[in-house]
């Protein structure tokens, strides 16, 4: 077996691939589950700082190629998660806490409570409504990443992941203003929406969602590529991953590490371990002894 | 979605409807659909029938259930699914016991052999009563109107327990907890066919979860066996934002 | 048969599926043949000021779920392409001259003798880079889009269809930018990338390219929904359109007329009249007796 | 992408080499591929071995061809296809027709009972001659270093046609439309694989198409009725830019 292990901003993990955030990390015996099945890490869903029950359903559609979501960014406010950390931790494999929020100081409050429950790292999901911008999302707006990760970078110890929008007409602005983050996690859902014809409405109860899956791979890739190209930073890559040659495909576009979300509905729980194998008989015969051989190969 | 047109509408209960329509697609018994109420909401809804014509017998409740009790013959039904998984088959006689709308999915498992224990808050809301030939029937009633006084496990403990191969069991979670607690040490093996809250029926949003174990994907139905093992059945679950709550 | 025509910025189409900018609309010949197969009209590829060769192949790569594509442009230069339109014409039915720029009077001076060959409307294809903004595309300029949309209105007497990119933060503010266009045209592709993991290097030729096809249906899906919302203007939809469902949630999403592109490669130049067979059962068994009581019926 | 190992290469004229490699996939006489060099181009090559191993003949030309000529056995190649149709078959004997590389496309159709018409620029580069037994083999050249000298078509002027049930032909176009003229008021019917420049091999770029076809899907093989109505056959074609150019 070739050596799958990979280290991103100083956390070592078993094998390249996590839970991506929202899918199955809700409740700590299920993140527990999905680390025994064979997850390095798992991300939790996105935490803000108060509990909030999200839109009613439908929140999710079935399509050709993935899934179209709209949660609502239902979670029962940091103060209460203590508990599912606490058990996730069981697993003995690092928990990333992802968190989000409308200003530096929900990051910061929410933040730091990860912090104390145990979370290896944190993921910042920057996707949520800009409480003061109208419309817009906080990822899109450079000033208050800026400010968010400045503020972070000083009060938190353990490393910052910045999860970027594929839905900006320019990321690498978003990433330079993102700079002071230890890394970045691409990407987040791409804008969509479903009608059903024979209802004549949009299937979703909140019209638009988020798209993910196989559909966006080929988006993820390209966002990996080039953020590595300029920025050189570490990179966990997210989008459509449900073979090993999708997750190979990351990593030399430039992933260190890689999350799955979509995949584990479409190939179960099983998918951790069967791209692991896949991964590592790929690495033997291609002559590659590690994950770190691999990444950003395909960067030109 | 999928959508139908219904077929009939029969009124069960003062409160619950059964809705039938075509849908060609082999469905077990246990299994669910995610129904869809256009501007309203989505639920999970067992099928009740799963022969040729498909049905569902729902119990008006909140806004989604209550639009769908309001459904009519000719009106389309938007629905997704199959989902979940089914009962175990066996050969010896069956006991099967419902609580309130939790018969619905029971419903196809019922032969002639069947005993059942219908239980409901009164007299009126007893479902599928009438499935049963009257000699193999024991009914229980919160308020005592109608048969045993009490909560459904208070009918099994009159009958002989030992007399049946497997039993089937649907209903609130604390009904299940308490006759799990009754034949945890007994001989008798059971399934167990659960209800938790499901917003996306496809085993991506973890908010039917029990043990981590999705109930939407793994379940609903799960062995007496792997209950007795569980941290969370019958104690705690996962609320409509995600929070631990006790049942 | 329900009645399947259709009436868009005044022109009249025998149904509502053209040819999209870009596939098998270099050659006369070619578009006559989709216009007989029962395109309603067909837009042209893209054509600028000076002739292009584009990039080297590849050029295309064949992903699930549609095509990534990046042909650079390619074209013969504005005065080679009368004669394609003139052999187009002969079909006796509307031909759209698609044309890009990089400056205002790049888009006139292509615009005024699309216009002389006989093009019906010109569909402006924002998406080409813009000489003075290094790395973003005219389409992503509010300012220069107002421009350019400005100076032909002036200028050109055909209808303006202004094609918006799905790969911007705020579609919305391009849409008010080229508020002063006849309709919008509704999307191009979406940014995307492949990379083969033998040859350990990107499959295009200029690495990146657009996603066309059935992955990006949603994404389409979406923002028809959204400017339909937001302007009421009327809408050309084009995005992973392969069957009649597909072409029905366009219409309910707000969509007039609709463009295939990918499509005719998924289901050959067949696709237009099986469309339209199923597009007129449908109306004919929901009841709709035109194009018209459809469009935007799903907006809420 | 599809890749496979490279098995062997073999020389076949000083600028011409077969590469062999390992292909699990049902292919047809007349399909190509899109052969890829990495970092150096993408050319449409069309099958000359159709067999269980497959394999491509090429003559060097452009920086693309040059790369593929240069491969050696164990090299990696990349590729996608089959792409584009076949030969009409036929019970009768054949006549293969071949200019230059466009012998190429023809290996797999000749059999012990074909005849073979063999032209080249010069004698080094007649390609495959060797495949066709002595006395049913008509060399031309255009120097007249070896055989007939001149154009394909003046070795067709020193047989009879009408021995033959049908004609396969492969070249250069002028070189087809030369042939496709003698042969217009002649009995014998016949199949011409085209070459145009082909930038997507899927029906989409139209950088092949003729008469609104495109030569990587609906051909690259025409029946010489569908030729002899052609508007762009032999005249003209569409440049990489897409500027109608004479041919
Ligand atoms: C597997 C399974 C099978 C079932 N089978 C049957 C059956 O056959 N018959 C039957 O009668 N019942 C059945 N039930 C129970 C049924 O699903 C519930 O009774 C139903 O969900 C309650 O519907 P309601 O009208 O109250 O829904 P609503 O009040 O309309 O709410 C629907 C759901 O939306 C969510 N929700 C509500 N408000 C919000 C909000 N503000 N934000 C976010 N989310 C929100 C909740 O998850 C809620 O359950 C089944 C349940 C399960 C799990
Ligand atoms: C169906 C078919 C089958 C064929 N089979 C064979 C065969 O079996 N054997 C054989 O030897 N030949 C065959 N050919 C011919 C072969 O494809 C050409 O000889 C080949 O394309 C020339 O290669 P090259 O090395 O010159 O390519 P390059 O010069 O590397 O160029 C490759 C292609 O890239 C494009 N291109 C080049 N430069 C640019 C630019 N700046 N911008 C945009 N595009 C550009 C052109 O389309 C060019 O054809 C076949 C052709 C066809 C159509
Ligand atoms: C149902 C669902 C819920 C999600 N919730 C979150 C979330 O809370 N926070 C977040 O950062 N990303 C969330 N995502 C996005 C995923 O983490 C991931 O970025 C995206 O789905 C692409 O990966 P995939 O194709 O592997 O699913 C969610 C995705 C899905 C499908
Ligand atoms: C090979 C290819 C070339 C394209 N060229 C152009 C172009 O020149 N101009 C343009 O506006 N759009 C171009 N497009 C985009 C299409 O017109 C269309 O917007 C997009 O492909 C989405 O539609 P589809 O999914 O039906 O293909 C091209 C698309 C493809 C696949
Ligand atoms: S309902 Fe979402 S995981 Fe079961
Ligand atoms: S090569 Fe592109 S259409 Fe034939």
């Amino acid at each position: 077996m070739a050596n799958i292990d990979t280290i991103i901003t100083g956390i070592r993990l078993a094998n390249p691939l996590m839970l991506a955030s929202g899918i199955l990390d809700e409740n700590g015996y299920t993140m527990k589950k999905i680390l025994e099945a064979g997850a390095s890490a798992v991300v939790t869903k996105s935490i803000g700082r108060v509990e909030r029950t999200g839109y009613r359903p439908p929140i999710i559609a079935e399509i050709p190629g993935g899934l179209l979501n709209a949660v609502g960014l239902a979670n029962p406010g940091i103060d209460n998660f203590d508990h599912e950390v606490e058990i996730a931790l069981q697993a003995g494999k690092p928990i990333i806490g992802s968190i989000f929020g409308g200003t530096p100081d929900d990051f910061l409050y929410v933040g730091k409570k990860m912090e104390q429950y145990g979370a290896s790292a944190l993921e910042l999901n920057l996707s949520c409504p800009h409480v003061l911008g109208v419309g817009s999302e906080v990822g899109s707006d450079p000033e208050l990443v800026e400010e968010i990760i400045g503020e972070l970078k000083k009060k938190i110890k353990i490393p910052l992941w910045a999860k970027l929008s594929p839905n900006v007409t320019d990321i690498l602005k978003i990433a330079e203003a993102a700079q002071k983050a230890d890394a970045f996690v691409l990407i987040n859902t791409v804008r969509g929406m479903a009608i059903d014809i024979y209802a004549r409405r949009p299937v979703l109860s909140n019209a638009y969602g988020g798209l993910s899956g196989r559909a966006i791979k080929n988006v993820g890739i390209r966002y990996v590529y080039q953020i590595r190209k300029e920025t050189g930073k570490p990179i966990i890559g997210v989008g459509g991953i449900e073979t090993h040659e999708d997750a190979i495909e990351y990593i030399m576009a430039g992933a260190t590490a890689l999350e799955i979300g979509t995949g584990v509905y479409s190939r179960g729980k099983g998918i951790f371990s069967e791209i692991n194998k896949g991964l590592s008989s790929f690495m033997e015969s291609e002559g590659f002894s590690s994950i770190n051989d691999m990444v950003g190969v395909a960067v030109q | 979605m999928i959508h139908s047109i219904i077929e009939r509408v029969d009124m069960e209960t003062p409160t619950t409807v059964s809705i039938l329509f075509p849908w060609d697609q082999d469905v077990l018994p246990g299994q669910f659909v995610m129904l869809w109420i256009p501007g309203v909401g989505e639920i999970p809804i067992s099928l009740s029938h799963t022969g040729r014509i498909k049905g569902i017998t729902v119990k008006k409740f909140g806004p989604t259930s209550t639009a769908i009790t309001e459904l009519k013959a000719g009106d389309r039904i938007f629905f997704r699914g199959p989902y979940g998984n089914t009962f175990r088959k066996t050969e010896g006689k069956t006991l099967i016991v419902g609580g309130g709308s939790g018969m619905a999915g029971l419903l196809p498992l019922i032969t002639q052999e069947s005993h059942g224990v219908v239980s409901a808050r009164t007299k009126e809301e007893l479902l599928f009563a009438d499935r049963f030939s009257q000699e193999k029937l024991t009914i229980v009633t919160d308020d005592g109107s109608m048969g045993t006084k009490g909560f459904a496990v208070e009918g099994l403990k009159t009958l002989d327990l030992d007399e049946f191969s497997l039993m089937y069991i649907c209903g609130p979670e604390l009904m299940l907890k308490s006759i799990l607690d009754y034949i945890a040490d007994k001989e008798i093996d059971a399934d167990f066919s659960l209800e938790r809250h499901m917003k996306c029926g496809i085993g991506v949003c973890d908010s039917c979860s029990m043990d981590g174990l999705q109930l939407c994907t793994q379940g609903p139905v799960f062995p007496k066996s792997a209950l007795l093992k569980s941290d969370e059945f019958g104690k705690e679950r996962i609320s409509i934002s995600g929070k631990r709550v006790r049942l």
